[in-house]
């Protein structure tokens, strides 16, 4: 309430680095800032899979290239143009700054606006798509700000690469390579860092619709490029971000109207609340594309027991667990078959469902499933056929109120069926390192997610190659009976991402893979996880897209491109 | 002969303290609490199971401080929860005060470098803020698979130092008491010295310390638990209010209001009580603030 | 002076135990400071933790294999230097971030010291005065009940009541970014509204405390023989009251204002957080979270100088305003 | 002789844990136009608290019970504050016993004769004050320069007794009140300070009534000596009665206990027993458990105080009025 | 009866102080001391002049800046500990306040019977009986009614008392007493002098008084032992206390004892007290060299000033150190 001008602007809520430097390679980069200084080549909306053109204009897919058409008349916020020596040095400097992407080999450019990107050969399909999609692709390193140290960059990045290339062949690359890179990689970095355009430059010229500008601990300022291509078209000029300091100050800002659009998580008797303390308030949730599940080590021998697990599924009443941790969440019940509950039906069959089973909140089939596998009811609690009882704790990461609030009601549910569960709060800033020291005997985690690459190969991936099954141990590689014969589910992911382009292939491998994961439990699912938007309609902005606007599945992994996209197409404008 | 030993003690100790009516009253809130956390939770059953339905219930006689925000009764929490909150509670205020005396009195008996040492140390525990070291400790132990009494020690370890240099100063006044002189000439030894002449006299000052440490030791131990170091309990009354204030924000809708106010007034209660009794005690025992006789 | 010299290099001894002493207990903290970013950077890039990791350290500059040895020896010849270390996560000295925040931390606590004290003083000793009587009563009572009541609590209801449902108080921040920082009588308003929030929330409870220490101090002085001395002097109740008691009864309480005020910087990191003030409690929560071990020692050396040299100023001030001190 | 100052019933207690202490119990007494009069008995007998009550200084926790004391027709226990506030150091001048605690630690010794001064509507100007308040410091033998500008607690004990003399005289009152004015102080600077208040009485005319333990120190000063036991007066009677023929038992007992540098040795006795608790007072005569005269009477009834031919006032059953009872 | 009980040698203190600890004061000024077993002396003077310090030292309780002290012929510098605890107890030494020399929440009871055990080793019966023969002793009487009550029940004299029995307990053979009267009621010091010298008559306790009063001096040694008068942190005047208060010889010991209050109207208002020409307590530094008294003595010449006089045998009763009235 402390402006008048409602003349376009739009406060938000973020965070960001503080004292600022404007350095997107430093430690927390520009913070919410990043999707509105640094436009991708394309937009992707999951939801239809179109990809919108952003700072290309036309791309062409070629088996280990991708040449992409730049846009003509992208423009930095210095009013110098956007060419093809900015993504050039772009790609350079990031190789050297972050030893990635090493799947582009390497970028070339035949004139001004077009650049060639070779890929590497074990570059998935999907790495084009993030190619299209990545922020950093494009622009974030302009030639006119950076461009001194594009040969540096280059030579540290080939380095780089080579080192890459020989671990991932089993070889160790010799030493001196190694020291040569190192203190190569360390000097670029310094000079880069020491560099940071905010503090030397007094700005940050940038490529997208924003720049920041005036930034403040607890605020931070975005005035319009002039020179975007879409400037004209901007009824919005200007962005003020709040610090997200907690759910509880987003939510007081957003109740007194501080900010015009958030997704903090917010219980429903604070959303009723919301409404009526400030009726402009509307709320679209959109799936966060990622699910909360019951995950399991499996090096304790207890959780080795698929009756058991089978058992926990049977137990647990999923929906009153979404209820309790996220009333907006979608449910994950019946199913626990790795694909994200919002998308079940693109990708698994009628036919793969009705083989699959499931598992509804049902005591008696639980006890039914212990009792065949030699478990015994004494007392209140169940004892494993070992004579031990059925006892372990459940950690959850304390920061994340949603898994805590989910973990408390699992542990309920489990223990009122007669297992004896303690609950433990991860600390702060512990999440890593517990999980992956396999510190842990159950927990609340991520299960499958489908960030990065919205397709269901990224979930199987966590579960059985990469984070999921870092933490968990899930002995992926054993094979598993299926109605197609055993088969293991590693080899499964494995075959997903060759085809993973290829819709008919990918399904085909889907079904195996979602049946091993509905049968065999790897993880519980509890909940598909949602990005609750709330926005302020009609008091100080306007247009925001209605509700089943494939807009909003944007939101995932950077709402900010969907704030950028309305006021860059001129829909977001200020109230008269 | 014992009898009026006793007698002796309940007129020097336990007499004044129930005619101030201040320490009185302190004391009668204090054993509320205590029996709470004794019997209450063999009296008072206790249903955690989530109920939609029931969700932020006006108190009423069914539920004597309402339902929260999982439809669960608040009163049968706060008793369950008293159990955990009061015994980390004193366990961590008696230790610091353990520790506390020892080092206070060594430090206010031993001179030379020696004394300046201890001294040094008390100072060094003073000066680091305590809070964040103690979740930085807690970090440390996070792993540790602590019991009670060594989450309570740890608690205690930040609470110690301010008692030991209050001590450290009361027996250094002490100590070059006459009666104490004349102890020595009579060849009395160091533990006769200490733990009758000097330790005697620190009693009810020491007592005092013990209530006010009730304070922070509370505060402490809602951080731990917190920080996961200590078994997670959902009735643990810090957790309770960190339910109420920011997973479901039961501040922000007016529905909620009762819930983090019964939670509160229990806390708030417990410690008043313990302030309460402190303030009667020394108002007791401190000849300064008695007055004349 | 002599005296004052001993004490100096006492309290370095203690400094240097002390900073070390912290130094080996954040280090030994486990976590990792590049966390954080590896966890973004996984999750952008749908890259493996490990590889993540790697490339967050390599993007923090943090060398997860040097020794603690050199490590601490490089902090403590830097904080001789007066250099309190580097920041992984800001990428920045701690220096920067101390003159960034701290001001604004030493302007909510000394505000709110000042405050509280004046306030405290004078309730402390009305109900002296009114020892007995039910005036005395209430403000005893509620200054005790409000010792009870846990700080971030406070801070919360705070918060919420003025800011949330009455509006009369901006939420966050120092200031609004539309204002430029200025000496400006506008600027100062904005300041200052801004800072009552977090202001109150630091003075209610020390205003309990002082209060209750005031009235203490106070009805101590007032049972003194010189008090009855004066009286019996034809002295004027209202030249008593003011010249020989509160004089009297303040004086000790003086001398704790410094040392509270290095007390505070530790503590307050909570109301800092709760409503988003830019001061150094701030980053010390969020240093704590991220794990950044170069600002974590960098804040609490700070605060821990901060403590001792108000230590050191308060037995200063002691012994120059109270001839009873000063004259030993 | 004109009777400046009359007590009569005077009873005052201390509100204490265990119940109320019976300091002073029903004293009367009347001081004449500039003589000395000494108060006399061994410590926590109430002489103190006589001169409190008299002079509405009592701790917060004594109260007036009754009695009534009168000067110049006025009843000062009745008077409004503000007029006993006049009254008091201008014409009433009280230095109290704990001279160790009397003055304001924070402030500078001519602060208080400045304070003193103010409150009295007095306009002295700077050097006037200083002036005035050196006389009065060196009369009682301390060096203006260093003590004026001294905090107290750079005073040892005798020299702080010796300025709130100074700064009793500040203002020549009629009459001055001293609670145990030599007790702290060296034989040396005692005989002194006895030689300064007899020349006050000379110079000044001032009525001096003081308070001592040490009934030697009374025989050189005082024209009359009252003997406090338990909270009652038990004696009183001219000073050279009472060494010459002391009346009561306890009066009698006293003397002899005196070491005396002049004494006989034969003589010298301590009263056997203890003081009494003026908690729970023994009944009727409060001397009786520790009287060698003690008969029946003397445990149930408390002597009233009888005029004796010899000038004594004496309340014990040995005597009634006139003399010894037959 | 002529062994030796203790002895000071040349024993001084010097203070320090100021800011740098450069200033000194010297508060005892070579002291020599003897006293035999069985005998009773006074120290008097007045305040400051070095009393307390000297019963401390002498009592072992502080060191002597130099000089030495001997406890039954044993230096105390070169006593080992075994012999040092075994004499310990034998030298006793009782407090000037008996406020605060008595522990104020231990039972009269425990405050007797806790050193018995120690010292003497005594439980159960024999240990009860022995502590109601030593309350007996001392006059707190009916011992046993004391037994559960604190010292706070006690009157000053009564304190007193129990202090000095609380010093019994070690079966001492030399008890030293800092002003034990000086704190109590003028009716109750006479028994406590009587009671010491009745310690000293019946059980042959080495007593050494310290006092201010002349009078409470005179009565102490009227039967036997000697005074000593202290000014300036040294003896100035001693002997017997015939010799000493009828004859003085020092200026200063003239002056004090004419000063003396008398219990006597008509005596004490014609006396004459001599006028100094200073009160001030004299400062004397390591390096003085003078008569302590040389700055209010109305008699001094020239040599009071730059000598120092030593006690000199006036007779075999007396001693005297001055320039002036040596002779
Ligand atoms: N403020 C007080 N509160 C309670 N009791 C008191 C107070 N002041 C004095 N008394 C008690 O009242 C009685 C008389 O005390 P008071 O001071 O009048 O005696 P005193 O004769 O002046 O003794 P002293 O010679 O020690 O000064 C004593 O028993 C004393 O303990
Ligand atoms: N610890 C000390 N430091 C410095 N000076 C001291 C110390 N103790 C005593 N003095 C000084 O030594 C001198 C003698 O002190 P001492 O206590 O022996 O005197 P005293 O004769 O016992 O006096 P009183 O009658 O007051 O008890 C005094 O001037 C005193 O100020
Ligand atoms: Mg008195
Ligand atoms: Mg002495």
């Amino acid at each position: 309430a402390s402006t008048s001008s409602s003349s376009g602007e739009l406060r938000l809520a973020t965070d960001w680095p503080y004292p600022f430097h404007g350095n997107p390679f430093g430690p927390g980069a520009i913070g919410g800032a990043w999707w509105f200084a640094y436009e991708p080549f394309a937009y992707y909306i999951p939801q239809t899979g179109e990809y919108i053109p952003r700072l290309a204009e036309s791309w062409k897919i070629e088996k280990g290239k991708v040449t992409i058409n730049l846009r003509k008349n992208g423009k930095f916020s210095d009013g110098k143009p956007f060419t093809s020596k900015d993504v050039i040095t772009t790609i350079n400097l990031i190789q050297a700054m972050w030893q990635w992407p090493y799947e582009i080999e390497s970028v070339t450019a035949p004139n001004n606006y077009t650049v060639v990107f070779t890929l590497s050969k074990d570059a998935p399909q999907s790495f084009v798509h993030t190619i299209l999609t990545d922020g950093a692709m494009a622009a974030l390193a302009p030639y006119h700000v950076y461009g001194k140290w594009s040969n540096q960059a280059k030579e540290v990045a080939d380095l780089g690469k080579k080192i890459f290339a020989l671990t991932s062949q089993g070889k160790t690359p010799d030493a001196q390579l190694k020291k040569d890179y190192d203190k190569k990689a360390d000097q670029l970095r310094k000079q880069i860092n020491a560099f940071s355009p905010f503090k030397t430059l007094k700005r940050m010229p940038v490529v997208g619709s924003f720049e920041p500008t005036k930034i403040t601990q607890s605020e931070m300022v975005l005035t319009a490029n002039k020179y975007h291509w879409l400037y004209s078209k901007m009824k919005i000029r200007k962005i003020t971000f709040r610090r997200w300091s907690s759910n509880e100050f987003v939510w007081a800002s957003l109740i007194s109207g501080e900010i015009y659009a958030a997704h903090p998580n917010m219980p429903k008797d604070v959303v009723d609340q919301l409404s009526i303390l400030n009726p402009s308030l509307k709320v679209k949730t959109t799936s966060d594309l990622s699910e909360i599940a019951l995950v399991f080590n499996y090096q304790k021998p207890l959780f080795k027991d698929i009756n058991l697990r089978k058992a926990i599924a049977y137990v647990l009443d999923r929906s009153k667990i979404r209820d309790v941790a996220v009333w907006q969440a979608f449910t994950t019940a019946p199913y626990a078959h790795g694909i994200l509950k919002s998308m079940e039906s693109k990708w698994i069959t009628k036919d793969t469902m009705s083989k699959l089973t499931k598992y509804t909140t049902n005591y008696k089939l639980a006890e039914e499933i212990l009792k065949k596998a030699g478990y015994k009811k004494v007392g209140n609690t169940w004892q494993q056929p070992n004579g031990q009882p059925v006892a372990f704790t459940l950690s959850v990461y304390g920061p994340h109120n949603d898994w805590v609030l989910a973990a408390r009601e699992v542990v309920q549910q489990l223990n009122n069926f007669g297992f004896k569960v303690e609950m433990k709060l991860i600390p702060d800033g512990m999440r890593d390192q517990v999980m992956k020291s396999g510190d842990y005997e159950a927990a609340i985690e991520f299960g499958v997610a489908w960030w990065g690459y919205p397709h269901p190969y990224t979930g199987y991936q966590r579960l059985y190659q990469t984070d999921v099954y870092n933490i968990t141990k899930f002995p992926a590689k054993d094979k598993y009976a299926t109605p197609w014969g055993k088969l293991s589910p590693y080899d499964l992911t494995e075959q997903l991402r060759d085809v993973a382009q290829d819709k008919k292939k990918s399904v085909d491998v889907i079904q195996k893979l979602a049946y091993i994961t509905n049968e065999y439990l790897p993880v519980i699912p509890l909940f598909e996880k949602v990005l609750p938007i709330y926005y302020s309609d009609g008091r100080k902005v306007t247009g925001w897209p209605a509700k089943d606007d494939p807009l909003w599945s944007l939101a995932p992994g950077g709402i900010e491109r969907v704030y950028n996209l309305l006021i860059t197409t001129g829909k977001l404008v200020p109230k008269k | 002969m014992k009898n009026k030993r006793f007698s002796n003690f309940f007129y020097d100790y336990i007499q004044p303290i129930l005619t101030n009516k201040k320490s009185l009253i302190g004391l009668i809130i204090l054993s509320f609490f205590i029996l709470m956390a004794t019997i209450g939770p063999l009296v008072v059953p206790l249903n955690m199971n989530s109920n939609f339905a029931e969700r932020y219930q006006k108190p009423s006689l069914k539920h004597p401080f309402g339902t929260d925000y999982f439809g669960v009764d608040i009163f049968q929490q706060i008793v369950h929860g008293s159990r955990s909150v009061i015994s980390l509670t004193l366990l961590a205020s008696l230790f610091a005060v353990i520790i506390g005396t020892i080092f206070g009195v060594a430090r206010g008996y031993i001179e030379g470098v020696a004394g300046k040492i201890l001294d040094a140390i008390i100072t060094v525990f003073l000066v680091i803020p305590s809070f964040p070291a103690l979740l930085i400790l807690a970090a440390i132990f996070t792993n540790a698979k602590l019991n009670a009494v060594e989450i309570a020690l740890l608690v205690a370890i930040w609470l110690w130092a301010p008692l030991a240099k209050q001590i450290s100063a009361q027996v250094l006044a002490i100590k070059s008491k006459e009666f104490i002189e004349a102890s020595k000439m009579l060849n009395m030894g160091l533990g006769y010295i200490l733990f009758s002449d000097i330790a005697k006299l620190l009693i009810p000052y020491i007592f005092i310390n013990f209530v006010t440490q009730i304070k922070s030791a509370m505060e402490f131990s809602i951080g731990l638990m917190f920080l996961g170091l200590a078994k997670f309990d959902p009735t643990h009354w810090g957790i309770m209010l960190n339910y109420a204030l920011y997973q479901a924000g039961a501040l922000y809708t007016p529905k909620g209001f009762h819930y983090p106010f019964f939670i509160i007034l229990n806390i708030v209660l417990l410690i008043y009580g313990g302030i309460l009794l402190a303030q009667g005690i020394e108002e007791v025992f401190n000849p300064k603030l008695r007055g004349h006789e | 002076m002599r005296y004052i010299i001993d004490r100096l290099v006492y309290l370095f001894i203690v400094l240097i135990i002390a900073i070390s002493g912290v130094f080996v207990l954040v280090n030994k903290m486990p976590g990792d400071p590049a966390y954080g970013l590896a966890v973004s950077i996984a999750q952008q890039r749908n890259m493996q933790m490990d590889q993540a990791l790697e490339i967050a350290h390599k993007i923090m500059g943090i060398d997860p294999h040097e020794s603690l040895i050199v490590r601490y020896f490089r902090f403590i010849s830097n904080l001789f230097k007066g250099n309190f270390g580097y920041s992984a996560f800001y990428q920045t000295s701690v220096n920067e971030i101390i003159a960034k925040s701290l001001p604004w931390t030493l302007f909510v606590i000394s505000l709110a010291t000042f405050v509280s004290f004046m306030v405290g003083i004078f309730m402390g000793a009305f109900a002296a005065q009114k020892r007995g009587t039910i005036i005395d009563l209430v403000i005893s009572t509620i200054s005790s009940i409000i010792q009870a009541v846990p700080p971030f609590v406070l801070a919360v209801l705070i918060l919420f009541i003025f800011a949330v449902r009455l509006r009369v108080l901006p939420i966050g921040g120092a200031y609004p970014v539309d204002v430029e920082p200025s000496f400006s009588v506008q600027f100062i308003l904005k300041v200052l509204h801004h800072a009552i929030g977090p202001m109150f929330a630091t003075a209610i409870p020390q205003m309990a405390a002082w209060t209750l220490a005031m009235r203490g101090n106070t009805s101590q002085v007032m049972e003194e023989d010189y008090i009855r001395f004066a009286q019996a002097r034809g002295l004027r109740d209202s030249v008593i009251a003011n010249k020989y008691i509160k004089n009297n009864a303040m004086l000790p309480l003086v001398a704790s204002l410094a040392i509270s005020i290095g007390y505070m910087l530790g503590g307050h990191t909570l109301v800092e957080s709760i409503f988003n003030y830019p001061g150094i409690g701030f980053y010390f929560g969020k240093a704590i979270a991220v794990r950044d071990f170069g600002l974590l020692t960098g804040l609490f050396s700070l605060i821990v100088i901060g403590v001792i040299v108000a230590t050191f100023i308060a037995e200063i001030i002691y012994a120059l305003i109270d001839p009873r001190v000063k004259l030993k | 002789m004109n009777c400046l100052l009359k007590v009569s019933n005077l009873k005052a207690i201390y509100l204490v844990r265990e119940g109320t202490i019976k300091a002073t119990d029903d004293v009367s007494f009347e001081i004449f136009e500039n003589t000395a009069a000494a108060i006399v008995g061994e410590s926590a007998s109430g002489k103190s608290t006589i001169i409190e009550a008299m002079t509405r200084t009592l701790p917060p926790n004594g109260r007036i019970l009754s009695g009534t004391v009168e000067y110049k027709g006025k009843d000062l226990l009745k008077i409004s504050e503000e007029e006993l506030r006049t009254i008091r150091w201008k014409e009433i001048a009280l230095v109290p016993q704990a001279a160790q605690q009397s003055l304001n630690p924070t402030m500078k010794i001519i602060d208080h004769f400045k304070d003193t001064i103010q409150a009295h509507g007095i306009n002295w100007n700077k050097d006037e004050l200083i002036s005035r308040a050196s006389e009065k410091i060196r009369m009682v033998r301390l060096n203006p320069e260093t003590v004026l500008n001294a905090y107290p607690m750079q005073l040892s004990g005798g020299m702080k007794q010796r300025v709130l003399i100074a700064l009793a005289l500040l203002l020549e009152p009629k009459i001055l009140i001293l609670d145990e004015p030599t007790s702290a102080l060296d034989v040396l600077t005692q005989a002194h300070i006895i030689q300064l208040l007899k020349d006050l009485k000379k110079k000044l005319n001032i009525t001096l009534i003081f308070v001592t333990h040490d009934i030697a120190v009374a025989a050189e000063l005082a024209d009359n000596i009252f003997v406090i036991y338990g909270g009652c007066l038990v004696e009183c009677s001219p000073t050279f009665e009472i060494f010459k023929n002391p009346k009561h038992p306890y009066t009698k007992g006293l003397i002899n206990s005196i070491m005396a540098i002049n004494a006989d040795m034969s003589k010298i006795k301590a009263i056997p027993g203890d003081p009494p608790s003026l908690l729970n007072p023994p009944s009727g005569c409060r001397f009786h458990p520790r009287c060698e005269h003690v008969m029946d009477i003397c445990k149930k009834v408390r002597p009233p105080l009888v005029q004796l031919s010899s000038g004594s006032k004496v309340a014990c059953h040995l005597y009634e009025e006139g003399g010894y009872r037959r | 009866m002529s062994e030796i009980a203790i002895t000071a040698q040349n024993v001084s203190k010097i203070y320090s102080q100021g800011l740098f600890r450069k200033k000194y004061k010297l508060v005892l000024d070579n002291i020599n001391l003897e006293v035999k077993k069985g005998d009773r002396l006074v120290i008097i003077g007045e305040s400051g002049m070095g009393k307390t310090t000297l019963a401390r030292i002498l009592a072992n309780l502080d060191a002597p800046s130099s000089g030495d002290v001997y406890w039954f012929g044993t230096s105390l510098k070169d006593v080992n500990t075994s012999e040092y605890k075994h004499l310990r107890k034998k030298v006793q030494y009782v407090h000037q306040d008996p406020y605060a020399s008595l522990h104020p929440s231990k039972t009269i009871f425990k405050i007797i019977a806790d050193p018995l055990r120690e010292c003497q080793g005594l439980t159960g019966k024999k240990l009860e009986e022995k502590v109601y023969d030593l309350l007996e002793m001392v006059g707190l009487m009916p011992p046993d009614y004391f037994f559960n009550k604190y010292p706070h029940h006690l009157s000053g004299g009564g304190r007193q008392r129990l202090a000095i029995a609380r010093a019994l307990t070690a079966q001492p053979e030399i008890l030293i007493a800092d002003e034990p009267i000086s704190m109590i009621d003028m009716s109750l010091r006479a028994a406590i002098i009587k009671l010491l010298k009745d310690l000293n008559d019946k059980h042959n306790i080495t007593v050494i008084l310290i006092l201010h009063d002349i009078g409470a001096a005179r009565y102490f040694t009227y039967e036997k032992g000697e005074i000593a008068v202290l000014y300036g942190g040294r003896i100035v005047e001693k002997g017997t206390s015939k010799e000493v208060i009828t004859r003085p010889i020092h200026p200063y010991t003239k002056v004090l004892i004419s000063s003396s209050p008398i219990a006597d109207p008509e005596l004490a208002r014609n006396r004459e007290i001599e006028q100094l020409r200073s009160y001030d307590p004299p400062v004397r530094g390591p390096e003085t060299k003078n008569c302590p008294f040389s700055h209010a003595c109305n008699y001094f010449v020239d040599k009071c000033l730059s000598v120092t006089p030593e006690l000199e045998k006036v007779n075999a009763d007396h001693y005297i150190a001055c320039h002036v009235f040596k002779d």
